[in-house]
């Protein structure tokens, strides 16, 4: 075990990636000369060399349409996009390209590819560069869907996205890249997609978190076991394409009652997709309406009054659960 | 070769069995067609059916010039790409037919065959999407040390969107052995092409310092040459080419076109540009073929195609358990 | 009133709305030597001249930009993308401009742009041609997101949405175009967004659908009330954003029992939505948890059994109805 | 004009007032963008934050020739072009900050600068995404029979961007009045420009058959000239107009760049190029200027900038009940 930050943990992932196996390269927006516009990338071109570490011109479609081509020839790329923000101009590969080929070709074809890129709010960069999109990209079966919170899960689950066949959807949440942690330092060292975990016990209440909203989530938990006497189980989901609803409902059928967190707006959101699913699975079991703490349902704002306004914050989360008894 | 014969030994380049290659290949995409069409009016097809008639001297004369480990990778208007890349014929109406023993398991019909066992790496029904593909596979090409080719295949009124920009860019600033084939057979559904594009599609292709050259898409052996010129500046590590051959579909867009942005007349003219017909003449002028040989050729696709039917007819259709295979991959944790 | 298809309905709002702004003018792909590609737009390139129906290349991003743009300068234009499926290549466009320039301007800019795209499985076109994605545009604020189900809505909702200062995404079911229907011949004829209809009144379970699953809803209400006794109560919400939850909330009240039914997939989809808010707004009132009757979590087949798998169907409405009593 | 003055009438085409106006703008970008540099180190301005220095000549030098009617749309890199056209600097600055007296009302910040007023139609954050609507911009005013003209910026990175096709190829099949001026400062963040095109900007601008001409964009004068000469050809209805303009930025792509990408001795060379420096010594030979009056815009400017940062310092924060105003328009109804 080493103590380090998200940012370092995910370089440490990438490079004994690149070491492992040859047909691992990677490809991106300023990944190289200018070190990763969130320093994951650091140092990866000086020692992996400009065709491993491809720096690449500003053209979401056409770099993840490439990775998606070589991955069909037997590479490994992994894409990365700087930000979930530009994805959307990627969003025909990611969609049409990475997900369904396999499908429509009936089983011929694969696309081992992984896409990163960092996510969330909370940095005042306003409207356009602030999309929380994990739940978004949920929705389309044949991706996997990897949002890890801490940065031992950020190197096992993205050494295991290279392990895949399929395209593995890797968001990173930008207030999560200088977080610290114990991260094994063993190469073999993986995390399984679907298997979320239990990141605090508790009896009265599941908190389900992911990505950034994990961290609110342990905090209103604390702030509740403190200040309120309720004891909180904290949930957090690591993928949420496969989704683990067996820890979730096991967790539920033993609290009775759950608040989903996420940075996302709600409406229409996977917060939806959750609570359903607790209602369908546990709803004998429920002793009030699953509650969804998300972000509030406006274009984010610069301002950082009203970003932070915009924001799900522990406080709500405490007063959902407070309201629950 | 002996003095005694009195026919030539090539057709402007092409061996006797090239041509006689060429012209089975083109006569039987072109009743392939026909028949997919028929079968189409009697519902045994569905969905979109995108037929390539007219346009049979493109797929013949580019495709034949690749090698096996090279790659084809096209639009949905892909009978005659693969077909000429030598996938079975039953096999491929099987699929338009939605069978089990279609190219793609019938899930992915007219607009999406693949045969990756054959280098046929698919139909691709989003407009453009597949050019950056053909960059990737250029690109893996480059960094495996391999020297394989992909021929990318697409319509005039491809030219439009943004990844043909991104796609024709990233091939020549990386190099990429990528053939960059436009079919322009003067329409994207009702859009005539240049409502498509500011300026000609092979101007535009050279400005971004690619090779490029135009060629009659309605004669096999022009574009058989160019796109040999294509294959062996690729091989040799030169980056991409570009070439755009003027072709006409003799059919509406799909089969639901009701044609209202062109006349008969023009199609009639278009028609006098046979492919076939053109081979067909410069073979018989040649002493390669007499009407019998055509005629020979002709039946033998009339059985193909006949057995094509037979095949697809006979395949069951995908258990409904198999709804949910293949959506994932298994695991490969190398 | 006048008896009409679906595709003629629409087709007389667009031509109305011409005749009455002269602001207004559309713009798409083969809107007009083609004809459309499901003749909504036939003969009006005839009509009103090559300077207001614009045949476009082959290129999203740029034409709902264009439109936009025309938007922010005073023009009214209406973009049709042809098919939903194509919008992936237009949605930075529509999700980072139309969306949020009036929120990021603060009020300074609006855009009223009618996006218009047919929807949906059920024409055996494969994978990429059949999405269904209410749900997922109805997620961005700034939006509003319309999906009729009948010609009368169809003309309605459409007219107004040439009345509205936002950009409103106008999804066409294709299994609707040739549906008839009368239709109002009033030249005023509005209908008001965010206000559901009861189509089918029932005491015992509240069926939920838009676009084309209200019409599995209501055949699924026949089978019901034939074959079970069981009396379904039917909405159709015509609008996703706004949602008019209140008809939804007062059916449930009565009823006790919820079924959302609609095409796309269900993970990740709005029916969770649905279903959550009408957890969080009746909880108290429900004998049954919400039931999804969705379409299968699958690219969709080509083969025609395994299309109609995929898709929901009446008899899974009336399984899931039963299902719950 | 008396004939007793001893000074030219104009400098390069430039009249006296006009030298008096482009130094006065340069000066000002140049402080202001240094001030919010330093207001940004102290925390009063986050987010994301893009400064111009190095590129003034480019804002001044064609911004100054629209007419108040026309349309000005760029990208994330903004405050030159708006302070240029004629944004209150005090607003800008407080919209920096994030404030209610903001000219976005603290809702957009630094990347996202409205004033429709003043025919400021925004900063666009998303690479390549405004010049689309620059071309709706464009067939608006043709439709509506008006000739304003938008004046649409954006960066070398930018050209990489399938919407940089699409959008100069409508705009060329549309004949727009846009004029499409990249500003080309050698780097998009890291990347130097030959690694995001695999040709000339502006050879690939001329092949969509658009007017199209280099200027050096550390010249007030010579991009002055480039832009009437770009607006006369609009306004006469001749369709779009490209220019690509060399020049370069002083400091990182943003406040966060650490610069890994260039060294420092390049930097100092382009600096020797700098465009005030070179306005003023022009305007100094001249005779229109000595030091006294250069100290007095620099005094000027100053003033301005700090009364830019005590305005915005003294603007209060948007009400948290404001945070959902605004997602939609009200009904128009018309
Ligand atoms: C992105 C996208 N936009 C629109 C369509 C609808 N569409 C299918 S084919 C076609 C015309 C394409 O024409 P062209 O590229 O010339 O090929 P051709 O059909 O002539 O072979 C259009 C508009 C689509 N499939 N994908
Ligand atoms: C679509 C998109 N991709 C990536 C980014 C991240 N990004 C912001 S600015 C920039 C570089 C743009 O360079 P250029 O166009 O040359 O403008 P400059 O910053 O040099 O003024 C990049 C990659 C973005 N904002 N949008
Ligand atoms: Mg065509
Ligand atoms: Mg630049």
């Amino acid at each position: 075990m080493v103590e380090m930050r998200m940012r370092d943990a995910l370089r440490e992932a990438l490079r004994e990636e690149l070491l492992r196996d040859e047909r691992v390269f990677l490809l991106g927006e300023d990944i190289g000369l200018y070190g990763g516009s969130y320093t994951v990338t650091k140092g990866l071109l000086d020692e992996f060399g400009a065709k491993r570490v491809i720096d690449t011109p500003i053209a979401e479609s056409g770099i993840v349409g490439a990775g998606i081509g070589a991955a069909m020839a037997g590479m490994r790329p992994m894409v990365e996009l700087m930000t979930i923000n530009f994805s959307f101009l990627a969003m025909d590969q990611i969609v049409n390209n990475a997900a369904k080929l396999h499908y429509m070709s009936n089983g011929q074809i694969n696309i081992p590819l992984v896409i990163r890129m960092a996510s969330g709010g909370g940095s005042q960069l306003a409207a356009t560069h602030s999309h929380s999109l994990e739940g978004m990209y949920a929705h389309f079966p044949g991706l996997r869907i990897v949002c890890p919170s801490n940065p031992a899960d950020g190197k096992g689950l993205l050494k295991r996205a290279f392990r895949d066949d399929n395209t593995v959807i890797f968001i990173e949440h930008t207030a999560n890249y200088s977080l610290k942690g114990e991260v094994p330092d063993d190469e073999d060292y993986l995390v399984e997609f679907g298997k979320a975990t239990v990141v605090r016990e508790g009896t009265d209440v599941t908190l389900i978190g992911y990505s950034g909203s994990v961290h609110q989530a342990t905090r209103a938990a604390t702030m509740l076991a403190e200040q309120e006497d309720v004891d909180a189980e904290v949930i957090d989901l690591r993928t949420l394409r496969p989704l683990d609803m067996d820890t979730v409902i096991a967790s539920v059928k033993k609290t009775n009652r759950a608040v989903v967190v996420e940075d996302d707006w709600k409406f229409g959101g996977f917060g939806g997709e959750l609570s359903a699913q607790i209602m369908e699975q546990a709803f004998d079991w429920l002793d009030a309406p699953v509650a969804r703490v998300s972000g509030k349902d406006v274009p984010m704002p610069y301002n950082r009054n009203l970003e932070f306004a915009a924001l799900p914050s522990e406080e709500d989360v405490v007063d959902a659960v407070l309201s629950m008894f | 070769m002996s003095t005694e014969t009195q026919t030539p030994t090539t057709l402007r380049g092409l061996t006797r069995e090239q041509a006689d290659h060429f012209l089975h290949q083109m006569v039987l995409i072109r009743r392939f067609e026909e028949k997919s069409g028929e079968m189409y009016t009697k519902g045994k097809i569905r969905g979109f059916l995108h037929l390539y008639t007219g346009q049979e001297a493109c797929a013949v004369g580019a495709v034949n010039v690749l090698e096996e480990r090279d790659k084809v990778i096209t639009h949905y208007r892909d009978h005659g790409h693969a077909l000429a890349r030598g996938l079975d014929p039953n096999r491929i109406m099987a699929e338009l037919y939605g069978r089990v023993d279609g190219v793609s398991g019938g899930r992915g019909g007219s607009m999406h065959l693949y045969d990756v066992e054959k280098g046929f790496l698919g139909g691709y029904a989003i407009v453009t999407a597949h050019l950056p593909l053909a960059v990737g596979l250029g690109l893996a090409s480059n960094l495996q040390n391999e020297d394989f080719v992909t021929l990318c295949i697409f319509g005039d009124g491809s030219v439009g969107e943004g990844e043909f920009h991104e796609a024709l860019n990233l091939a020549a600033l990386w190099d990429t052995p990528v053939i960059f084939f436009c079919e322009n057979n003067l329409y994207g559904m009702g859009v005539p092409f240049q409502q498509s594009l500011s300026t000609e599609i092979s101007t535009l292709a050279e400005a971004y310092g690619i090779t490029t050259e135009n060629v009659d898409g309605m004669d096999v052996v022009d574009v058989y040459h160019a796109a040999k010129r294509a294959v062996e500046h690729c091989r040799a590590g030169s980056g991409p080419y570009f070439i755009e051959a003027l072709t006409y579909r003799y059919r509406g867009h799909s089969m639901a076109d009701p044609e209202l942005y062109r006349l008969k007349e023009e199609v009639d003219e278009h028609r006098k540009r046979d492919a076939i017909q053109r081979l067909r003449s410069e073979m018989v002028e040649a002493g390669w073929l007499d009407d019998a040989g055509y005629q020979a050729v002709v039946d033998r696709v009339e059985r193909e195609v006949d057995e094509a039917v037979a095949f697809a007819d006979a395949s069951p259709e995908p258990a409904l358990e198999s709804l949910f295979d293949n959506i994932l991959a298994e695991d490969a944790r190398g």
